[in-house]
């Protein structure tokens, strides 16, 4: 490791700020990309499960009545 | 409700009407008839009073209004639901229920939250017509409510109309048909300026 | 070699084997990542003029990098379902825009909070910052499009077209403003990183750009699936996928 | 059922006008990326010199979002005349006066608004020195406000016209013209140091006299229009 | 009667949007102003210094050509789409390109080349040297081809969008960039005596590729949008 | 002339119709009817060859076709004369007197050089049918070509069909209407996705 101790790897001689704002955007941005798709995906198979619960559940109901 | 005297209109040269002096009585049905140009669409509009220029006569409304035009005031990108719980004509505030069934009425039950623009020409237009089931005024003028309806739809509208005057209230509408059911219907023809 | 092109253009074999290749490469990526990132923050010396703020560079290079290449592999996809009319390629398209646009503006929100500390300004109109700019324009631009349309199908069709013709003209786009900054008197700014660097500083970089590419073919692949399962969600297969899963 | 009352119209005007811009997502960003593209044609037309840029950014910001104004203005009651919404506006029971300013509020809304909120990030992009940022914002503000209000009295006067085409803004443009003059002003005084104080008092005096007069006129301008 | 030969086609399209251009004067006109206008406006908001003016005025009469080529480009096909027409000309047995080209090039009529021809009297409004005026009218006269011929290829795309709003600007404008950067470059190299030769047979090559391509793009994007 | 297999189309969500195949011959006069919504205009789009992404199936024209929508294609800044004269569906260059007497027969006589925004609704759209006396395509596909046309105005044009059919043409047309004169009608209904 470069730095002596936490606080100078978080100062950076004045630049950590950017540095650190940096990372932090990119990584969020990063992170966005990837969990959208699967937050979508999940959210796909429960719906079409419950659409196929539906459609297994309409004909008896159709029997009862 | 309404009284006509004296209307004169000429548009382009040609006078479309003349002299024209007509009162609509509470429980009256009207029907306005005439050729395609024979001045029917002009004529509403004089009796909704968007037409204030250009004409000459008087007319005098007692009671509000509900005018539908050629085009159906429908918003491509609201839906039916939308479209008629922020109508701008300014009437009540329908609840979400009467909107519902004023829907179903007009056979849009299922479609209550597709955009507009999605909609069959037919199915367009009948959200304009769902007003019918909705408003409370009294006095409607209906220019061509018939357009790309189908039959099942034209039956029904005629129950309407037939029923608002029925309940004491007035219709003046354009028509290229006559009303199918066996209506007491007062007819006004726009035929070369007379009536 | 067309078997190989009938394959990939079907849903249910595309949708098996990048399930299988995502299993090893997402973790292996993020792995990736993270070792770079804590690399270039941690592990390497101060560049000598810019002291600290250059380890921006290890994530702004690749970004910008693959933001780049991501048009093409567009574009690519998008001339493939023109001209084959192959369902995956319009999905891979449509799924390339929003990653490249979220790379692009990566790119330049690091790029201009690098430029604070060394230029003294948020913003300079140089010539290869403003045609990343234009970049981002044309991302957003078929995003628009796509979304604009209620006819999927058609949606895919209009931004193939769009992307093609983005194509032809990011050349003439770069050429021009290369030729436009050099025209004007440079603004006394210059990008540093052209000289010769270091080792110790070259291999994490090296590190970071594979793995933003990786990153990129990850979500490529995520988006795909997640799209592929909507479009087809009335088919047998996905039907059955349902079933396995239920299971 | 009895009709609603007015703030209650109004109200359902501004949302029903924002929800219609909101299902078009381009058209809400539209202005802003307008913008953002017209912010980098400068540079591009005019060279990247940041010094010359600088003191150029007050006058260029203003002149974008009055373009931005001026291209959108003709939309305010355009779709509603188009498909008949407009005829249904005019036969309300409610005054159209109020009407009126619930279309312009929300023009407002969504164009000046905005674009004001969003200014500073343009700004730093054209090196706009950081104390005028303030003054930037709050006379784009209340400009943004009288150039909405005009520009509904334009929109108002040609909506009708078959052969109108954009006459529109050779009508509002001139009205438009104070406007950014004293916008401008306030922004380059702000960024040379002096107060910008007395430019935004007498924007703040135009948004008072057109809040007063510009609804009177578009609710006249739309009576005869419908009629044209 | 048999359908008539391609040219006969081509030449009834070009006077038919010439003719419908004409009844709305404004239509015509509305460019011109609109160029009027904004240069009209640059004094006011950038302050009116005449040698700072001059310095600038090649990239502003540019960016000025642009906006208004930009913002009737939406026009080419909305009204026929609007009204059907555009199905009709979907479904002529002439092929595509031609018809589109007649389109564009209608187009390029009505905002280029009118603009060319008048800009060199708002050039001399804004102090730009004589000797530039023939750099100034070729540039604008290839340039708008151009712009034309690409914003064709977003008008197309975008026509038949309930969605769009106008997102044509956002398609368009980052393709129109090396257009206002070799035409404003040329009328600077001409202002301070330097010969234009070289970034006009740029824009020369740029009309080429554009004519044998945009319209390709153009033609595909109506198929596609008729059916959005 | 023109032959379509296996057609499949649903528009959000719901299915319009399927499996639908069917040949149009030469002198064959096809209605297509259902109800609003039921799929009409979608169908006549994908065999006018205007919709070309989102359904299934396969359509073959084997002959120069004649399209009108719901939109009359006519300009509002255009007088009839010139709408006619300058169309845009690239047939043949009509005659200035062919196209006066085509005007005449859709009723429009004496307003050949009225701007087309000065008529009325039902005029606007005779502009557009005048084509039906101009074009030589034997295939014509018409979206309900009688709205807002009046009833001397549908009788004519049904007249003008009939003609078509009889001298070896094909007419496939929606109407919500059945033709009231004793023609020869093929009718196409659909009806919840079934012919
Ligand atoms: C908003 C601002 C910026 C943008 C949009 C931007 C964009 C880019 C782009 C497009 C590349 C090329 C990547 C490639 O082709 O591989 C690049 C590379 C680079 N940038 Fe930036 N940049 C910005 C600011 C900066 C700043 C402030 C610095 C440092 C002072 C910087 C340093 C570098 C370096 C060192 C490289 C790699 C060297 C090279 O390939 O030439 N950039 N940037
Ligand atoms: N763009 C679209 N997106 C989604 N659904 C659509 C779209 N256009 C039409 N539809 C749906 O397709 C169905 C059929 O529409 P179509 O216009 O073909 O009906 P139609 O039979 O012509 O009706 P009409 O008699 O009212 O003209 C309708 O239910 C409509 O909701
Ligand atoms: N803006 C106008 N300028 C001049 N003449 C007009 C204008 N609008 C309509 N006209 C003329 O007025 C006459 C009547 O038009 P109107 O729209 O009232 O007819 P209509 O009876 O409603 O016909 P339709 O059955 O076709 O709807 C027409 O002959 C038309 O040419
Ligand atoms: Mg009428
Ligand atoms: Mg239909």
């Amino acid at each position: 490791m470069y730095f002596h101790d936490l606080h100078s790897a978080l100062h950076m001689d004045g630049h950590g700020a950017f540095v650190w704002a940096a990372y932090a955007i990119t990584c969020v941005v990063l992170l966005l990309i990837v969990v959208a798709p699967l937050r979508r995906r999940r959210r796909l198979l429960r719906e079409m499960s419950a659409e196929a619960r539906r459609q297994r559940g309409v004909p008896t109901q159709g029997s009862e009545a | 409700m309404l009284s006509a005297q004296q209307l004169a209109l000429s548009r382009g040269g040609r006078e479309l009407f003349g002299g024209l002096s007509f009162d609509i009585c509470p429980g009256q049905l009207v029907q306005i008839e005439g050729a395609n140009g024979a001045g029917k669409t002009s004529l509403l509009r004089i009796l909704a009073g968007l037409s204030r220029y250009g004409f000459e006569g008087r007319v005098e409304r007692h009671a509000p209004l509900l005018y539908l035009g050629h085009q159906p005031a429908v918003k491509a990108m609201l839906t039916p639901r939308e479209n008629l719980a922020w109508h701008v004509a300014g009437e009540a505030d329908f609840g979400a229920a009467a909107i519902d069934a004023a829907l179903a009425r007009v056979g849009l039950y299922g479609y209550e939250d597709v955009p507009s623009h999605a909609l069959s020409a037919g199915q367009h237009r009948r959200v304009s017509l769902a007003r019918l089931y909705l408003s409370n005024s009294p006095l409607w003028l209906l220019d061509e409510p018939f357009t790309a309806i189908d039959v099942d739809g034209v039956a029904a509208l005629e129950e309407r109309k037939a029923a608002h005057v029925a309940a004491g209230g007035a219709v003046v509408f354009t028509s290229h048909q006559p009303m199918r059911g066996n209506y007491n219907v007062r007819r006004l023809c726009l035929r070369r300026g007379l009536l | 070699m067309w078997t190989f092109f009938h394959k990939l253009g079907s849903p249910p074999w595309l949708y098996a084997i990048s399930g299988s290749i995502l299993k090893y490469l997402l973790p292996a990526t993020l792995l990736a990542l993270g070792v770079g990132m804590v690399w270039g923050l941690l592990f390497t010396p101060p560049d000598f003029r810019q002291g600290d703020s250059y380890r921006i560079i290890y994530i702004h290079v690749p970004a910008a990098a693959v933001a780049l290449a991501g048009y093409y592999v567009m574009a690519t996809a998008g001339a493939i379902s023109l001209i084959w009319k192959m369902k995956m390629a319009d999905i891979a398209m449509q799924c390339c825009a929003p990653i490249g646009a979220a790379l692009t503006f990566v790119a330049l929100v690091t790029g201009s909070i690098w430029g604070k500390p060394t230029w003294g300004t948020w913003w300079v109109w140089d010539a290869r910052i403003t045609s990343m700019l234009i970049l981002l324009f044309l991302y957003l631009g078929v995003i628009a499009l796509y979304e604009a349309y209620d006819n999927k199908a058609a949606a895919a069709r209009a931004c193939a077209v769009l992307s093609l013709v983005g194509t032809v003209n990011i050349p003439i786009i770069y050429k021009s403003v290369d030729w436009w900054y050099s025209l004007h008197q440079p603004a006394s700014i210059k990008f540093t990183g052209e000289s010769s660097i270091h080792p110790s500083m070259l291999y994490p970089l090296l590190l970071m750009i594979a793995a933003f590419y990786a990153l990129f073919a990850c979500a490529l692949l995520l988006r795909m699936r997640a799209e592929i399962l909507d479009r087809e969600r009335r088919t047998g297969w996905v039907r059955k996928l349902l079933e396995a899963d239920a299971v | 059922m009895s009709a609603p009352s007015l703030p209650a119209f109004c109200l359902r005007l501004v949302r029903r006008q924002l929800v219609l811009a909101v299902r078009r997502p381009v058209e809400i960003l539209n202005p802003l990326l307008f913008f953002a593209m017209v912010v980098a044609l400068f540079p591009l037309g005019l060279g990247p010199d940041p010094k010359s840029l600088a003191s150029f950014a007050a006058g260029t910001l203003w002149i974008i979002a009055l373009l931005s104004n001026l291209l959108t203005s003709d939309t305010i009651f355009r779709g509603d005349y188009d498909d008949g919404s407009l005829e249904q506006l005019l036969l309300a029971p409610q005054p159209l006066y109020f009407s009126v300013l619930a279309y312009l509020g929300a023009h407002w809304l969504l164009t000046g608004v905005s674009l004001a909120l969003i200014s500073p990030l343009f700004a730093l992009m054209l090196n706009l020195p950081l104390e005028a940022l303030p003054a930037l914002v709050a006379s784009l503000l209340l400009g943004s406000g009288v150039m909405s209000l005009v520009g509904g009295v334009g929109a108002a006067l040609t909506v009708g016209l078959k052969r109108g085409g954009m006459l529109i803004s050779l009508l509002i443009l001139p009205l438009y013209m104070p406007v950014l003059i004293f916008g401008s002003a306030a922004v380059r005084a702000a960024a040379q140091g002096f107060p910008a104080g007395p430019q935004l008092a007498i924007l703040g005096a135009m948004f008072c006299l057109a809040i007063a007069l510009a609804p009177l006129a578009t609710a006249a301008g739309l009576r005869i229009s419908i009629d044209a």
